[in-house]
């Protein structure tokens, strides 16, 4: 057929990155020439099952998302990856986090040092229990480490959905933001969210971006739903790096040819150097991605992801 | 009335008519809707039911624990759809046209009747997850403001369609409002509400899914905890349970509306 | 002879209830319920919840969202259009449904149809009814793709499920004279349906139809955004899990609350001036 | 030639009772012929028997030399289209006008289609009307049914017998939720049908006084058997007492 | 000394159509009073102004010395405890027994609170079944009253009303539901309420040959005017005709 469908999670599926998808839209649709069609959904499951099942040929998922849509069915694979500040998928990269309020980082600390123990039996907030860096990554990290002790040998990630196994209560922030707001306003301990996510609300108070003990405090003046947390200040107590999104595609249903043409303007200069797809860094405008450097779409490979898909297990 | 005015009838039905199929024509233009398209696919998610949503003997490990769900969602339920029936009795008396105390009560009840059911049950679960948190209270709340809504309207109409009558030998009598109330009016309708009642813990039950699924409480969390993991298995079984639950305490309502009605 | 027809109690009080099998299976009913009530106040999880900070904070967000309802994401347009989408979804799913569901509630009352028959339809509807809807629009939207077909087909079931035990209770409340009346003319089944019951019950079927249209509205809100249909809904889950915009969501809700409204209002004055319950 | 024979019907709802034993009678083509007997004697069970309301068991019903027992679904039909039917509570549909609740009476002659579409043709119209008009309700044929008084709806339902243009009509109990007043009329008009139209009329009656001033001939019905068979001016108190096994006066009031 | 006494009584519902215009009458205690009229003469309003379930907004009713329109609400409670309610439709609570509904007619003496609590003494109890015996439906005392015949219910209903230990029983069409031999039963416990019991009656009613033959004195109502007010034997065709507007043939049958 005629139309290429374009998936979108519901991270994206907001108005504000509405002239982003449009462009995108816009861009593949003249390399092949087929009409775009963008379907939005706010429900995770469906946005997977969508692609999986050969009613969509293009989506931008999360790392997590792709290797199940890839385990599901095998013509899923990945067109391209956005990479880091250098232009290489060398730092395609963002950062899942665990942070603490600043002014309890001592009750997670042992011998100076913060430790995974403590956060056993507190309250926790991931972000959605199907996110790559606010529930997969920091979830494998927990349960590797919980589960060399012996009462918790048989931690699953199933456990820790659920409160009164290790944590005392789980919540469950819906978005990144909200996984970061329960933590600031009180109603958790610690919480997951990723460090992209919020860098439109939060600075640098002290210590090295990204790294254990950096502190961040939320500007002065942050959007929804940041205000009514103004000037609090958290600190990380672990930063795990997370690979990139993929854009992904089924090939079933995209075909090799548009495939290609598809990955190439993905890849291009062009679309690299679109300000409605990578806003420059300081503008307000809203974008898909932000670009700091030299960052740009490419090629990727599925087993890039290998990483992602060894944790899962 | 004669030949001209059943004539005019006849033309109503037609416009009505007209209408309704001009609207579901117009629908579809704004939704972009096929029913063909929507059929045709039928055969394959009858396919994909039968080859995704199975109950494996691996998921039944997970039986324990969804079953405390499940009674949690259950309890709360019913606790909402109690209580919410003992605030809806009284909105429902002096909401209706023969128990009322006069007409600015009668409005202010139906108003709150309104209001109630007519805001989606989303943006409530929304609007209280976000200070109340994720527990039971803020399930039971969310249902518990949806079926004061629905039991007022329900609980009006029954004292509307019964009580009449009664309520005028009643005064005829000497009685006072109350006695009236409590003696002619609920005794009479009693039966009515308890079947309303029985009804919106069905439905509260199933919409508790939802409710669920918004608020991170009860067997809704459950769904849609391995609903989101693809863990579609499990997705089966707890969906079973619910079925169960639901049709179990459909053929309890329906046993108790057989004998008291 | 006096007092043989009088019952008493041991204390020789004079029995005024009559004490037989409805009176109490309702008190239980009544007990029953209110017990489990009480108890599941003990089995609810009250992790982290402040009631007074909640209650507050609920106070402070709804007196946000309706005290000062914007729109910042959305155009005003927009919202009406989309609010549009909701409806239309709603509809079809409602009109759609009911011309099916009357078919099938034909063949599940049992003064209209055979015994087995009524007894298969009624146990598939219990079982559509029990399946969540969010479920039901996963699978439709699997096999037939995001978008409005997705968010039809699945509200539709329930719809269905539901009008057909409403519609099926209302045709056996039939006067069994009428269509016995029908029958000794020598009419044929369709002939009594059609004029026999079609009219005897058309209000009542209306007023269902338009009850499960507010309710579909309802369900159109959530479905359609998750079916990939949008509709107002998908903004509203954008405004309240994205942006966090109370002010907005206000908005939303009383674009919502006002159709509502006017649905109400308009399907109360129909039923009032087209289908009068009682002649005028 | 008997319009209506009934020979040896039997009839039992449940295996153990049977509620109508070896019944037997003929009736002519014109007659007005009353059932009287008792509560639960088998009154209503025998008159639909006889367009098959009710399947009997055992006996033979022939109706215009046609063996009411062996019909299909089809004949059926047309049996019932040719013998009329009134009841108690006059059972019209309520919210439909007097004029289409008359017509419905047309059912039996139409296919499935004709009867869909409401096609009636100008003639059955007309007929409706003069049936109406001599039933003296006319003016009300486009009222709801609803509004119409007790005695006013069963004249409807005669007219709905009626314009079926009936052999037979099959009264249960005609009068009984009617004040006298309103029975009076409607005793007169079936009197009327039976001697004007030529249509035979089978009524079921309570009130021996009525089925006394009106039939040609009455039916004694004691539970499910006959125990009178003869006309009008032969029943007498003792026969009376046979049918209900009580004295009179308790039965008849002013 | 007349019991009850209406003087000048008007009354309209809305203001450009009077109900009732001037009516006057004088009722003894004891006396069993009919009111006929045709419908829509304002029968049922009339006897609803006597008790005040309709406010009238001229004239004066005075009931047992009391003047009915002055009264406050404490006052107007125990007026209606005096004066007991019969209704063409029962008015029957129709899930509760016979005897629950029988007693409800003591609410007029009872607080709130006692009433509430459904708490009846044990000689109100008896006097339950006493009147529900006279009656002759004591054998349904437990029995739901959606279970009874009209009849049935219809004393249920009267046994409510004397309950009350009124001195005036009004009935509104009392046996307007009723089969003929339910209403008999029904005018007989009425004429015997009044000539053994010593309770005036005021009845509502449309069939004149019951009225005539059941009650004292008649009063003739047309288009809210009494037209006619005098001992039953005195009332002849052209009264009627007066009453009614029509001929009396019509309105009388067998
Ligand atoms: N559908 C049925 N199933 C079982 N028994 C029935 C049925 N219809 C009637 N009966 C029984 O058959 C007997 C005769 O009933 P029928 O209605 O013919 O009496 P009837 O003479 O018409 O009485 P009535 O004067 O009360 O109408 C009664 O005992 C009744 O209970
Ligand atoms: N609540 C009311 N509001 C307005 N008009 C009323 C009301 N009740 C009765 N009426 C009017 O008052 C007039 C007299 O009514 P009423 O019921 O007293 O007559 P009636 O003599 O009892 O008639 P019937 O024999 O039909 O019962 C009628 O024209 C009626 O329409
Ligand atoms: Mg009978
Ligand atoms: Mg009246």
């Amino acid at each position: 057929d005629d139309v290429i469908k374009m998936v979108w999670y519901p991270n994206e599926s907001g108005q504000d990155m509405k002239s982003s998808r449009d462009e995108i839209g816009r861009m593949v649709s003249e390399a092949t020439g087929k009409e775009v069609e963008h379907q939005l959904t706010t429900d995770y499951s469906i946005a997977i099952e969508t692609l999986v099942n050969n009613n969509a040929d293009l989506a931008f998922t999360g790392a997590q998302a792709y290797v199940e849509a890839n385990k599901r069915n095998d013509a899923v694979r990945t067109i391209a990856v956005k990479t880091g500040e250098s232009g290489t998928l060398d730092d395609a990269m963002y950062y899942s986090w665990l942070a603490v309020n600043k002014d309890e980082q001592d009750k997670f600390k042992e011998n100076g040092e913060f430790s995974l123990d403590k956060i056993a039996d507190t309250r926790f907030s991931f972000v959605s229990n199907s996110s790559t860096s606010g529930f997969k990554v920091p979830a494998a990290s927990i349960i590797d480490h919980f589960s060399q002790q012996d009462e918790y040998a048989d931690l699953t990630e199933v456990d820790l959905m659920e409160s009164g196994t290790l944590f005392s209560q789980v919540l469950f922030g819906n978005s990144h933001q909200g996984s970061a707001v329960n933590l600031l306003s009180g109603n958790a301990d610690v919480a997951a969210f990723c460090d992209t996510c919020v860098e439109d609300y939060v600075e640098l108070a002290d210590g090295e971006e990204n790294t254990e003990g950096a502190v961040y405090t939320v500007k002065e003046g942050a959007a929804e739903p940041f205000n009514t947390v103004e000037g609090k200040e958290f600190t990380l107590m672990n930063a795990t790096p997370v690979l990139n999104e993929p854009f992904v595609v089924n090939m079933d249903v995209i075909g090799q040819e548009d495939f290609e043409k598809v990955q190439e303007v993905l890849t291009s200069v062009e679309f690299a150097n679109n300000e409605k797809i990578f806003a420059p860094e300081g503008s307000d405008q809203n974008a898909l991605f932000t670009k700091s450097g030299d960052e740009r779409l490419l090629p990727v490979e599925d087993e890039w992801y290998d990483p992602i898909r060894e944790m899962a297990n | 009335m004669n030949e001209k005015t059943m004539r005019k009838s006849r033309w109503q039905t037609v416009i009505f008519l007209l209408i309704i199929i001009t609207l579901t024509y117009l629908s579809s233009i704004i939704t972009s809707f096929s029913f063909a398209d929507g059929l045709a696919t039928i055969p394959e998610a009858l396919g994909w039911m039968t080859s995704n949503l199975m109950v494996t003997g691996e998921s039944l490990d997970k039986l324990p624990n969804i079953l405390e769900k499940l009674a949690e969602t259950t309890f709360m339920s019913i606790a909402a759809t109690t209580i919410a029936a003992v605030v809806s009795l009284f909105l429902g008396v002096l909401g209706s046209k023969t128990t009322k105390v006069n007409n600015f009560l009668s409005v202010f009840a139906r108003f709150i009747a309104s209001v109630s059911r007519n805001i989606p049950v989303v943006a409530w679960s929304l609007v209280l997850l976000i200070s109340f948190g994720q527990n039971s209270v803020t399930g039971f709340l969310a249902l518990f403001v949806g079926t004061v809504g629905f039991l007022t309207r329900a609980f009006i109409e029954s004292i509307d369609e019964a009580s009449q009558s009664s309520v005028e030998a009643l005064t005829a009598t000497g009685a006072t409002y109350f006695q009236i109330v409590g003696k002619a009016v609920i005794p009479q309708c009693l039966p009515q509400m308890i079947s309303w009642v029985l009804f919106m813990v069905e439905t509260n039950i199933r919409n508790a899914t939802l409710v669920g699924i918004l608020t991170g409480t009860g067997i809704g969390y459950t769904f849609d905890m391995y609903y989101k993991m693809l863990d579609y298995n499990a997705v089966a079984l707890v969906t079973l349970t619910i079925v169960i639950t639901v049709i179990m305490v459909d053929l309890i309502s329906n046993y108790v509306r057989k004998v008291i009605l | 002879m006096e007092a043989t027809y009088i019952k008493t109690k041991k204390d020789g009080r004079i029995v005024i209830k009559s004490g037989n099998k409805g009176d109490r299976v309702l008190k239980g009913t009544i007990v029953v319920l209110s017990i489990l009530t009480v108890i599941s106040f003990f089995f609810f999880n009250y992790a982290g919840l402040e009631l007074g900070s909640a209650i507050r904070e609920t106070a402070y967000n709804l007196k946000v969202m309706f005290l000062q309802p914007a729109l910042s994401t959305i155009s005003l347009s927009e919202a009406i259009y989309q609010v549009g989408v909701t409806l239309s979804l709603a509809f079809l799913a409602t009109v759609i449904g009911a011309v099916i569901a009357f078919f099938l509630s034909l063949m599940a009352a049992t003064n209209l149809s055979p015994v087995w028959l009524t007894r298969i339809v009624r146990v598939f509807v219990a079982f559509i009814r029990a399946v969540p809807t969010v479920l039901w629009v996963l699978i439709f939207a699997i096999a037939a793709g995001l978008g409005s077909e997705a968010a039809v087909l699945g509200m539709l079931f329930h719809s269905i499920a539901y009008l057909v035990k409403a519609f099926s209770e209302a045709f056996e409340e039939i006067d069994k004279g009428i269509i016995e009346a029908l029958q000794s003319t020598g009419a044929g089944w369709w002939h009594i349906v059609k004029s026999g019951v079609l009219p005897s019950t058309f209000t009542y079927l209306l007023s269902w139809i338009f009850l499960r249209f507010e309710i579909n509205f309802g369900v159109a809100v959530a479905m359609g955004a998750a079916a990939g249909a949008g509709g107002i809904g998908f903004d509203l889950f954008m405004a309240s899990s994205f942006y966090f915009d109370m002010r907005e969501v206000g908005f939303i809700t009383y674009a919502i609350l006002i159709v509502a409204f006017l649905l109400e209002v308009i399907s109360t004055r129909m039923k009032k001036r087209y289908f009068p319950a009682s002649s005028n | 030639m008997a319009l209506l024979k009934v020979e040896g019907l039997g009839k039992s709802y449940t295996a153990d009772k049977k509620i109508l034993k070896n019944i037997s009678f003929e009736i002519k083509a014109g007659e007005l012929v009353s059932i009287i007997g008792p509560s639960g004697a088998g009154k209503s069970t025998l008159l639909r028997c006889i367009n098959r309301m009710v399947e009997f068991n055992e006996g033979k019903i022939i109706f215009n030399n046609q063996e009411v027992g062996n019909l299909n679904k089809k004949e059926l039909r047309h049996l019932r289209a040719n013998i009329g039917m009134v009841f108690q509570h006059y059972n019209l549909v309520p919210r439909l006008t007097v004029i289409e609740n008359v017509l419905h009476g047309r059912f039996g002659y139409k296919t499935t289609m004709q009867g869909l579409l409401g096609r009636y043709t100008e003639k059955e119209k007309a007929a409706a009307f003069h049936l109406l008009e001599k039933m003296g309700i006319h003016e009300h044929a486009y009222k709801r049914c609803d509004q119409l008084s007790g005695g006013q709806q069963q004249r409807v339902g005669i007219c709905r017998a009626l314009i079926q243009e009936p052999k037979l009509i099959l009264c249960d109990e005609p009068i009984a939720s009617l004040d006298p007043n309103s029975s009076k009329i409607i005793m007169d008009l079936l009197k009327s049908i039976s001697t004007e139209m030529g249509i035979t009329c089978l009524v079921n009656l309570h009130q021996v006084d009525v089925a006394q001033y009106y039939s040609d001939r009455i039916i004694g019905l004691n539970k499910g058997e006959i125990v009178f068979n003869g006309n009008s001016t032969e029943l007498h108190e003792d026969n009376i007492n046979r049918i209900y096994g009580t004295k009179t006066e308790d039965l008849i009031t002013s």
